[in-house]
């Protein structure tokens, strides 16, 4: 088994079946069907969250984790142009922080359009949107003291995290901040559990923004992403029973393993 | 010069002068962390060039005079027309360029990174080949019913009403049930890392520095 | 109970850390299975074969593999099995490891060539393995020191793989072990055992539920389990230790903040009726 | 004329210096016009769809070359060969971004001591460790010094050295260790049990934590390791709870997000995401 250098057959129509019914359903939804989401209650607190900070006269803070231009990053800065509109409708300041400086101007850039959109432009003050580091550990410690010196009633930590996670939120815990983090990676979720109010677990992170904007695009989208998913237990249940059924001592020819395993 | 001990006072304090946030946020912090943020800085726009443009950039286009290497500023330093009202959509142009980009890694990563995951899931549930009921039941059942319910717990269109419904409703319940169970056992296993990284700064105080004049320590830290 | 400050916390941990470090109490060590494992496997290597002890590991690894390799080198004397050092890669690791075999050695008055040899580094994996199991003196060819293997006494004898009687082998590296149960263990049935960073043990268990690999040290608390069956506390004991009393502590605290909690309900519950 | 201009196109390499000066100035400003020209002629439809179009081709090269048939050996299409000029090229404009990041530091710290706002002393550290970093840096880097390095070394690489290996790594490796506190204080918190989730992640974590000290494998050490209750040593358990109970759930996470992730980045590639990345006004 090598690298998988190229795509076979299988995987291209894995792949196409996949795309093709999460686009189907987008298209689906904006012609207007109707589409149900159940409750996420991290996203639900988001609102509250925003409103607290309101009440209390200090700004927010969003940290967008470590990584640049990148999918996960970009689902952040959708969930952020969210909560610049409600803190822009509020009038309630809102500090980012970046860590890299390629996505600086695309944050930028989405804050500006946000407000834009809610109406106050001249809300957007563009040294609000910050590059701290590149480096994991300074960038922690540069959003630690923007926490501290601002006095930001409510961080929210949506992106790509890794050890920095607890340093940040335990600190934001400790200065009294009410705090929302989501994060698609597993392995820090854990430690947001332990000191954060709200906590957005994998993949309700993606669905993040179909939930609190309702935008058909969006919600059909998320659709069509559990029919992929039911695709894909299918697969897995296919794989499992023709695991079990080649049992004995005549070698295990699954030829979907063969499929999933070996590309060209 | 010998820089030696003037390393090893500067790691000492700046070590120190990091661990007074235990307390809480204080003017000592507020500095090292201002230092920190400097040096990263300092350190990023070096790297840029020593480490990426300078090998990547200008050598080939200086050194070996590929010409075409003058369309890369011109597309980078699109991104700063941000700061202008009328040409800010040219920004826009090369940050479409990569969120194509982010779009296409992620369509192409994606059977190398998942499809192990996927195919390692493919777990017999009867006994076969050196398996015994025991590890079948051990290992495979209670795999693929966690990888199910798990599932099922990040199924958000559909209702928790009805029949199948209700059913999925359930087995969210239980998924998220697991779920805790597998954050407790992350969170265990980060534990022992996390100190030994502590245990290496204090061997690092006691042994490197003290002990670099009271030899007791160095002897004692040593480990 | 229940809220303990956490400057409090905080002043515990890094005291009970330093404390450790400087005046250790020893909390007891009873070595796991794969560890005796591995332990018992050097003590039955029969007479006259020898034992591989492949360390591909450098610096970037040595805080888990420097005290693994020592231990093992430690048991090796102390069952009087003769021994020797290779790796194929990174190069570092031979050197590395030679500079242990010869501290320990002094302890137990080994001589070079006659207790234990080093065949260097040689790059190239599975075709060194393969070309190997023929013919080793021809494979290995000159040792550390340049000098041709077949002038060592301890080589008088050793022809092909079949005079080999266990591997040993101490990583921090995904891969190097599937050459050696590919082309060693499985097609000439010769024992091996290993030594991993504990971020890539988990992954090598299935190797250890079925018996081709004899036994597995995982991370500084294998070598010190291993530390504790020479009977030589060394680096990861010291760590182990530290370790051991760090992790008590925080299960400790977590016991009286869930004892706090349940008092005070249960007062709470009292004024309730 | 007419085989200059083609060797220009066809030769990636300019044959001289002056040549090479020639083509870079001739690329900078064919360049130039280009933008300029795009800039007067698009309206901001057209603006719009060219973006669109940006995004689409740039996914889709990346997305096709791994989907496309490969043929012979080493296997490749044919736009395998591309992939890693592009990916440089890539690199190397995004990295031009670095003097955004640097300007938006300068910016906030530049005021604080301009305007002598509290704490001003902390920017200029800011500014002089900055400044410091890259210069010694820099001077270092063209030193060209060779390993084994003397004891004694030239001036300006002992002070990099005491920059890097004084203080950046310092400063790294101590704020990293910071997190042994806070775990620490984060399990005395969070694990209480309040509720069954809360009590299940706290035995979970237990039974990890202690699996992987020895001091666990004490506690549970009466067991004999032969009889079928040896699956109840500690650090047995504690590896069974990983491999077994903790992988699937992560596996399972994994999945959704990854279908999650395809889902966002068609929308992007396909500017299908309305309204949240300035599709509203170009």
């Amino acid at each position: 088994m090598g690298a998988l250098e190229h795509a076979n057959w299988f995987m291209t129509a894995l792949f196409c079946t996949m795309s093709g019914v999460i686009v189907a359903s987008v298209l689906l939804a904006q012609r207007g069907r109707a589409m149900f989401i159940r409750r996420i209650p991290g996203l639900a607190a988001i609102e509250e969250a925003v409103g607290r900070a309101t009440e209390m006269g200090r700004p927010m803070l969003f940290s967008t984790g470590l990584w640049g231009i990148d999918i996960v990053t970009l689902q952040a800065l959708a969930i952020l142009s969210y909560i610049v509109r409600l803190a822009a409708r509020q009038a309630t300041r809102l500090i980012v922080a970046t860590a890299s400086s390629s996505l600086l101007p695309v944050a930028e850039e989405s804050v500006r359009e946000a407000y834009t959109s809610a109406g106050r432009p001249e809300a957007h003050r563009p040294e609000d949107v910050r590059f701290v580091s590149e480096e994991q550990f300074s960038y922690a410690l540069g959003t630690i003291g923007i926490m501290a010196r601002e006095r930001t009633a409510t961080n929210f930590l949506f992106g790509a995290f890794f050890a920095e996670a607890l340093m940040l939120t335990e600190n934001g815990r400790v200065l009294g901040a009410l705090q929302v983090a989501g994060c698609p990676d597993p392995t820090q979720i854990p430690f947001f559990i332990a000191t954060c109010d709200y906590v957005v677990i994998g993949d309700e992170y993606y669905a993040a923004s179909a939930y609190l904007t309702r935008e058909p695009t969006l919600t059909g989208s998320l659709v069509g992403q559990d029919l992929a998913k039911a695709l894909l237990i299918g697969l897995i249940l296919a794989g499992i029973g023709l695991a079990t059924s080649y049992a004995g001592p005549a070698a295990p020819h699954n030829f979907l393993l063969n499929w999933l395993a070996q590309g060209r | 010069m010998n820089p030696e001990v003037a390393i090893l006072w500067a790691g000492a304090i700046a070590t120190l002068g990091v661990y007074t946030i235990l307390y809480r946020e204080n003017p000592i912090s507020r500095l090292f962390e201002h230092i920190f943020v400097g040096l990263s800085a300092g350190y990023l726009l070096f790297t840029t060039w020593t480490q990426n443009l300078e090998g990547k950039w200008w050598g080939p286009m200086v050194h070996q005079r590929q010409w075409y290497w003058a369309f890369a500023p011109v597309v980078g330093l699109l991104f700063y027309f941000i700061y202008s009202r009328r040409l800010v959509w040219l920004a826009r142009l090369v940050m479409g360029l990569f969120f194509g980009v982010a779009a296409g890694t992620t369509f192409r990563q994606f059977f190398p990174l998942y499809s192990p995951q996927i195919y390692k899931s493919f777990k017999p549930l009867l006994p076969q080949a050196g398996l015994v009921w025991a590890d079948v039941i051990l290992h495979h059942w209670i795999f693929i019913v966690i990888l199910l319910t798990v599932m099922s717990y990040f199924f958000f269109s559909i209702p928790h009403e009805g029949r199948f419904g209700r059913g999925l409703g359930r087995s969210s319940l239980l998924g998220r049930w697991f779920l805790m169970i597998a954050f407790g056992a992350m969170f265990g296993n980060t534990v022992m890392a996390r100190i030994s990284l502590f245990i290496g700064r204090v061997q690092f105080l006691l042994k490197d520095w003290i002990g670099h004049y009271l030899s007791w320590f160095a002897q004692r830290a040593g480990g | 109970m229940q809220q303990i400050p956490r400057h409090y916390i905080y002043l515990l941990l890094a005291g009970v850390v330093v404390w450790q470090l400087l005046a250790p109490m020893p909390l007891p060590i009873s070595p796991s299975t794969a560890t005796r494992g591995l332990y018992e496997a050097i003590r039955a290597v029969p007479e006259g074969k020898l034992i591989i002890i492949s360390t591909d590991w450098d610096a970037s690894t040595q805080a888990e593999t420097w005290p693994q390799t020592e231990a093992v080198i430690h048991a090796c004397f102390q069952a009087r099995k003769r021994f020797v050092i290779m790796n194929m890669q990174p190069p570092m690791g031979v050197k590395l490891a030679n500079d242990i075999a010869l501290e320990v050695g002094k302890q137990y008055r080994a001589r070079y060539g006659v207790d234990w040899a080093n065949w260097g580094y040689k790059y190239g994996y599975g075709n060194v393995l393969m070309a190997m199991a023929k013919d080793i003196a021809k494979t290995i060819g000159d040792d550390f020191y340049g000098r041709p293997v077949t002038r060592l006494p301890l080589m008088q004898g050793v022809r092909s793989i079949r005079d080999i009687g266990l591997v040993v082998e101490v990583t921090g590296l995904a891969g190097v072990t599937e050459y050696w149960i590919g082309l060693i263990q499985g097609p000439y049935q010769v024992p091996f055992a290993a030594a991993y960073t504990a971020v890539m043990a988990p992954g090598y268990y299935p190797y250890l539920d079925s018996g081709q690999m004899k036994g597995m040290l995982v991370g500084a608390k294998g070598a010190a389990e291993m530390e504790a069956l020479v009977r030589s506390p060394g680096k990861a004991t010291t760590i182990m230790n530290v370790q051991s009393w760090a992790h008590l502590l925080i299960i400790a605290l977590i016991v009286v903040g869930n004892l706090g909690y349940l008092l005070a309900r249960g007062r709470r519950e009292e004024r309730r009726q | 004329m007419r085989e200059a201009l083609q060797s220009l196109f066809l030769l990636r390499q300019a044959p001289n210096p002056t040549a090479l000066a020639i083509c870079l100035g001739l690329a900078l400003a064919a360049s130039v016009l280009l933008l300029y020209a795009l800039h007067r002629l698009l309206g901001p439809r057209g603006r719009r769809w060219l973006i669109a179009l940006v995004t689409f081709v740039g996914g889709l090269f990346f997305g096709l070359e791994w989907f496309y048939p490969a043929r012979g050996h080493p296997s490749k299409n044919f736009l395998t060969d591309w992939i890693e000029p592009v990916s440089n090229m890539l690199t190397v404009v995004g990295a031009f971004t670095v003097g955004l990041g640097i300007y938006s530091l300068s910016q906030v710290h530049g005021r604080n001591v301009r305007l002598r706002r509290p704490g001003w002393h902390n920017s200029l550290a800011f500014f002089i460790a900055m400044v410091a970093m890259f210069v010694f840096g820099l001077w270092e880097h063209y030193l060209h010094l060779r390993e084994p390095l003397p004891k004694l070394v030239p001036w300006p690489k002992g002070i990099y050295e005491i920059l890097f290996s004084g203080l950046f790594a310092p400063l790294q490796a101590a704020t990293f260790s910071l997190l042994a506190f806070y775990i620490a204080s984060a399990a005395y918190r969070a694990f209480r049990i309040r509720t069954a989730e809360a009590g299940l992640m706290m035995a979970a974590a237990f039974v990890v934590m202690l699996g992987q000290v020895p001091v666990g494998a004490w506690l549970t050490s009466a067991i004999p390791a032969a009889s079928g209750w040896s699956f109840f040593r500690l650090e047995k358990l504690g590896e069974w709870v990983l491999a077994w109970l903790n992988t699937p759930a992560q596996r399972a996470i994994t999945f959704g997000v990854a279908i999650g992730a395809l889902a966002m980045s068609l929308r992007v590639w396909l500017s299908l995401e309305r309204g949240t990345f300035f599709s509203e006004q170009s």
